[in-house]
């Protein structure tokens, strides 16, 4: 605690770069970027770690329970032998695109931590533009993915990259317009500027636009029920079918580290981020990522997986005009309402999420199936 | 090179997808060779014989007795069926009358089979949708009660070989009944619990239904039997519409639905293992005392002739032509092969289709591979 | 209104999966919690009796896998059968226990014991004193209702398992 | 309960439209002509009184002079089966006319019979080995392979 104050106070705390540059900022970068990889790799062991018991108990199982106590260095008996594996490249394989991909897919699911804060002015670069940030940032990985899926020269990876990639692309779109209902209410871009604003969490005020950031959040990062890129039953594993050894480790990771960033950027954008009572901020922080990413993994243990046109459809028909419908409501709202009369729109902007749902789901019908031939 | 300005088409061109022998959803080595546009099914094509053990001329080369053990291997998750298929052809051929306590504990031992097999399809089917192995495991887990139960009675789990020319091999033993019961008791509301997990599922409903139809006139066409042709609205079951054993003794009734997709299948299926549930219940109570097994020795040899007898298996008509020649062994045994057979439609069921749905429709047909291949 | 259309049908699927979160596991953890297999079972290996057996060759006939071999010599003196090999070949064997249900005179029993796997083929081969019952091979009550009532009883999920905490 | 229908009475009706189709008739089967055993099949389908549109399964026996090619027929409607019998004597080149026009559900077990026993189903889509590979010698289960 007392080194993370010291950071703290030895710089402006709503700044980027500390006054007293350079030797702050070095300082300060090498602590945060040290921090990040530490945090991304442990809260990647633990989520998978969460995931797998938590799994497991859900479907009356135990799940790993033999290396360390209750089976909690699972992660690293994994990683240890999935690093010990022999690398096995196709003979067809485009032999640079196959080596690169996994790099090009990882590195963005650590460069979004950047301007996550962990508390009040703790976070490596407090950009003005912190959001959009994110948003550029994690469609990278896409390329990544894709990269894996040619490469390979595999009919199911490239099945998968071309799933991946129309997917992201259709998603990105509600996703952001779902961030922008967020960036109305909070009055800036800027991440920790977004979390001082939550004296109520977003996810009152903006009940529709967390339904419509988790579900988009959730198809970005391929969890079920959108997984269509990995889909084992249909295409034995999507992207990274042709990887082995380190390679696939660095898959592995990028799918919980960006389970992870997701997670964080729920709780930032719409659960207060490290706000909360009694417990230091960074575990309140810690808490409420493990709490989303207990989510998905809950939904992922009961959903069946939705089908590519499907998928599609229910991006571009109801989640975008829904999130269309969602920012010129909350713009209203925030162009009519004084800052007093805030708590009107709990009540308000959930009747409305209710209505438009029903409404949506009365009126809309997944795919339409088969095509003549 | 002139630019076509009217209509500026992308050239694409179909490829062939090559599914099997070893997918994670082809249950077991079935290979299909897919022609796809795109994530469109135009055309497929099956490709057999992986796991092809040559079992009907095994069997001219085995005591009547002695091939019982390899009907356990035809469709391995449901062996007390083909065991009981193949001995009441036997018994056709020689003239064999089975003792009435028998006969009940055959159709205990059918029935729990059914269910057992109607949570494996069920639950393998909502794996191929998609539902993380959950359902899978639920179902599982019940089914692992039922083969607890046959591995009481028959010494082992998976293959059986329980029942004998003339009866039964052992008779069950007396934990038997009280465990069955428990059984009986406690599984309708597990099977309630299945329906809520994922019955009314939106994802599932916007995948299964409507999606890979086969028409009552092409079902019957085709051969298909079992659940599949009563989820396309025929009312037809071989425990009804030729009673055999003693099914004219109990009560059930025989779901069907109408639309033949994939969700009236799953849905049939939930609803049998109701019914089949009712059957047990009432062999349990009207089961009589006595011997299990009719005087017959252990090589059996029937006279010359011909006989033809079917079931109705979980998977569908479970039939065995057995030709003799007066000697120990038959002179020819053929398998009426259920999955085969109701895999026949599979081409037209998927075609226009995407990729997802041709394993969702392959995952709905429950075929299992060593009836398939032989 | 019905909410059949409106993601209530996820909603219940969600209760069913968190409420087994609270329910105890249906797994066991198998080499230190056994399990006791039932009282019939068609372990691995047969168990023969050197005493018991006559030598008819019963057994090998009615072997659908071919497995048993048996050949015996004439004891005149006596006017019996001498066995003079007695050999199984378990790596044929289906465990169907035909053997064992055909043996007129009770020499033959199916094993209890069920990890007894080999590394090489060839030890699966088994001839004379090796298919005795001994401490690491006691044989089952398949066709042996009297051995069948001094095994434990067979550990049954159904019983075992209280689903509710 | 399903009626077995005696294969004299229907060879009574048959007899008359296909003179000659019939070889042999008994309480359990018919036994027709290779030649008109298509003609008799959609018969048996097409005339509403039988109404055979469930096809259960065909098979082959081999009886060392000749093949047997067993068809056992249902009707869902009239609850009523039959079972067809046609024969070739041909070893060599045994052929039959294909019934995948009639009843779809022949069009595995056709090719399978082919496979094992080696009787070709002329005007079948796709007469093509099914189990074994392409140039296995031989047909399994004949009586003469070993």
């Amino acid at each position: 605690m007392a080194i993370v104050d010291l950071v703290i106070n030895t710089q402006h705390p709503l700044q980027a770069v500390p006054p007293d540059w350079p030797g702050g900022f070095w300082w300060h970068w090498l602590f945060f970027t040290v921090v990040l990889i530490v945090f991304v790799l442990v809260m990647v062991m633990a989520v998978i770690y969460i995931e797998r018991r938590g799994m497991g108990r859900m479907q009356s199982r135990l799940g790993p329970n033999r290396t360390g106590p209750f089976g909690i260095f699972q992660p690293v008996a994994d990683a240890v032998k999935v690093l010990l594996k022999e690398n096995i490249v196709p003979t067809n394989a485009d032999k640079l695109v196959h080596w690169l991909a996994p790099v090009v897919a990882f590195a963005p699911a650590l460069l979004i931590f950047a301007v996550v804060p962990f508390q009040n002015g703790a976070l490596l670069a407090d950009l003005d533009i912190g959001i959009l940030y994110v948003v550029a940032i994690s469609s990278v990985s896409t390329l990544g993915i894709f990269m894996a899926g040619w490469g390979s020269s595999n009919k199911y990876s490239l099945l998968g990259a071309m799933r991946n990639v129309a997917a992201i692309v259709s998603y990105e779109i509600p996703l952001v317009l779902a961030v922008v209902g967020v960036v109305l209410i909070a009055g800036s871009l800027s991440m920790n500027q977004i979390v001082l604003a939550q004296g109520i969490p977003f996810i009152l005020l903006q009940p529709l636009g967390f339904l419509i950031f988790f579900i988009a959040g959730c198809a970005e990062i391929n969890r079920s029920p959108f997984d269509l890129m990995e889909a084992d039953s249909e295409l034995v594993a999507g992207f990274h079918t042709e990887y082995s050894g380190m390679k696939f480790a660095m898959f592995y990771l990028v799918e919980y580290a960006e389970a992870v960033a997701i997670s964080a950027i729920i709780t930032t954008l719409f659960l207060g981020g490290w706000r909360g009572p009694v417990l230091p901020p960074w575990l309140w922080f810690i808490v409420k990522v493990v709490i989303v990413f207990f989510v998905m993994v809950w939904t992922r243990t009961t959903l069946p997986r939705i089908r590519i046109d499907q998928l599609m459809a229910f991006a571009w028909k109801c989640l975008f005009p829904l999130a269309v419908i969602n920012l010129l409501i909350t713009a209203l709202q925030v162009l009519t309402l004084s800052q007093d009369l805030i708590w009107v729109m709990i009540p308000v902007n959930i009747a409305i999420m209710a209505v438009l749902v029903l409404l949506w789901s009365k009126f809309f019908k997944l795919g339409w199936g088969r095509v003549e031939v | 090179m002139t630019i076509e300005t009217k209509e500026m088409m992308l050239r694409t061109e179909p490829f062939v997808l090559n599914f099997g022998p070893v997918h994670p959803s082809t249950h077991g080595v079935y290979r299909m060779r897919a022609t796809l546009d795109g994530e469109v099914v135009l055309d497929i094509e099956p490709v057999f014989g992986y796991l092809h053990r040559g079992i009907e001329k095994l069997a001219e080369q085995r005591t009547f007795t002695g091939f019982i053990p390899l009907t356990d291997r035809l469709d391995y998750v449901s062996s007390m069926s083909n065991n009981l298929a193949y001995v009441m052809a036997v018994e056709k051929l020689a003239g064999i009358k089975v003792p009435e306590r028998a006969e009940y504990i055959r159709v205990i031992m059918a029935e729990l089979q059914r269910i057992a097999n109607h949570l494996i399809a069920n639950g393998s089917f909502l794996n191929d949708c998609g539902a993380y192995f959950t359902p899978f495991l639920y179902m599982f887990r019940e089914r692992e009660k039922i083969i607890d139960l046959f591995e009481m009675v028959s010494g082992q789990r998976l293959t059986y070989n329980y029942m004998r020319v003339g009866g039964v091999s052992q008779d069950i033993p007396d934990e038997f009944l009280p465990a069955l019961a428990k059984f009986v008791k406690q599984m309708p509301g597990k099977v309630d619990e299945y329906d809520r997990l994922l019955k009314q599922n939106e994802i599932l409903l916007a995948r299964a239904k409507g999606v890979g139809i086969i028409s009552k006139e092409q079902a019957v066409n085709c051969g298909i039997s079992g659940p599949i042709l009563r989820a396309s609205g025929v009312k037809w079951d071989w425990r009804r519409a030729d009673p055999y054993s003693i099914y004219d003794r109990f009560e059930f009734d025989i779901p069907t639905a109408s639309d033949g997709d994939c969700y009236d299948r799953f849905r049939v299926r939930m609803e049998e293992m109701r019914q089949s549930l009712r059957i047990v219940e009432q062999a349990m109570k009207q089961i009589p005392a006595g011997p299990v097994r009719a005087e017959v020795p252990h090589i059996v040899r029937p006279p010359a002739g011909e006989a033809y007898v079917h079931i109705e298996a979980p998977k569908g008509e479970l039939g065995f032509y057995l030709v003799s020649d007066d000697s120990i062994a038959a002179y020819r045994c053929h398998v009426r092969p259920t999955s085969l057979i109701n895999l026949t439609a599979l081409r037209e069921m998927v075609r226009g289709w995407k990729i997802a749905d041709l394993i969702i429709i392959f995952g709905s047909i429950d075929i299992c591979l060593g009836e398939v291949d032989r | 209104m019905k909410f059949e259309r409106y993601g209530i049908g996820i909603v219940k699927g969600l209760t069913v999966t968190i409420s087994h979160l609270l329910r105890h596991p249906t797994v066991s953890q198998y080499p230190e919690q056994r399990l006791n297999v039932s009282r019939r079972i068609r372990g691995n290996e047969l168990i023969w009796s050197r005493e018991k057996c006559t030598g008819c060759g019963t057994c090998a006939k009615t072997c659908p896998q071919g497995a048993i071999e048996i050949v015996t010599s004439t004891n005149l003196a006596e006017n019996k059968y001498e066995v003079e090999k007695y050999q199984v070949d378990n790596g044929y064997c289906i465990q169907c226990g035909l053997c064992v249900e055909a043996c007129p005179y009770d020499a033959l029993y199916m094993g209890y014991s069920f990890e007894r796997a080999k590394y090489r083929r060839g030890e699966l081969v088994q001839a004379d004193d090796m298919l005795l019952e001994s401490a690491e091979r006691p044989a089952s009550g398949y066709f042996h209702p009297e051995i069948a009532q001094k095994l434990p009883r067979q550990t049954l999920l159904i019983e075992r398992i209280t689903e509710k905490r | 309960m399903t009626v077995a229908l005696s294969g004299g009475e229907v060879a009574g009706q048959l007899e008359e439209k296909f003179p000659g189709g019939i070889l042999e008739s008994d309480q359990n089967c018919l036994v027709v002509k290779g030649d008109s055993l298509l003609g008799i099949a959609s018969f048996l389908k097409d005339t509403p009184e039988l109404n055979f549109d469930y096809l259960n399964y065909i098979t082959a026996v081999d009886y060392f002079e000749y093949f047997e090619v067993i068809y056992q027929l249902t009707s869902l409607e009239h609850n009523h089966s039959l079972v067809v019998k046609a024969r070739c004597y041909d070893r060599d080149n045994p052929a039959l006319p294909s019934v995948v026009g009639l009843w779809q559900g022949a069009d595995f077990q056709e090719r399978e019979i082919f496979d094992l026993m080696g009787i070709s189903f002329d005007g079948h889509p796709n007469m093509k080995r099914i189990f074994l590979w392409e140039g296995f010698p031989g047909y399994p289960l004949r009586k003469d392979y070993l």
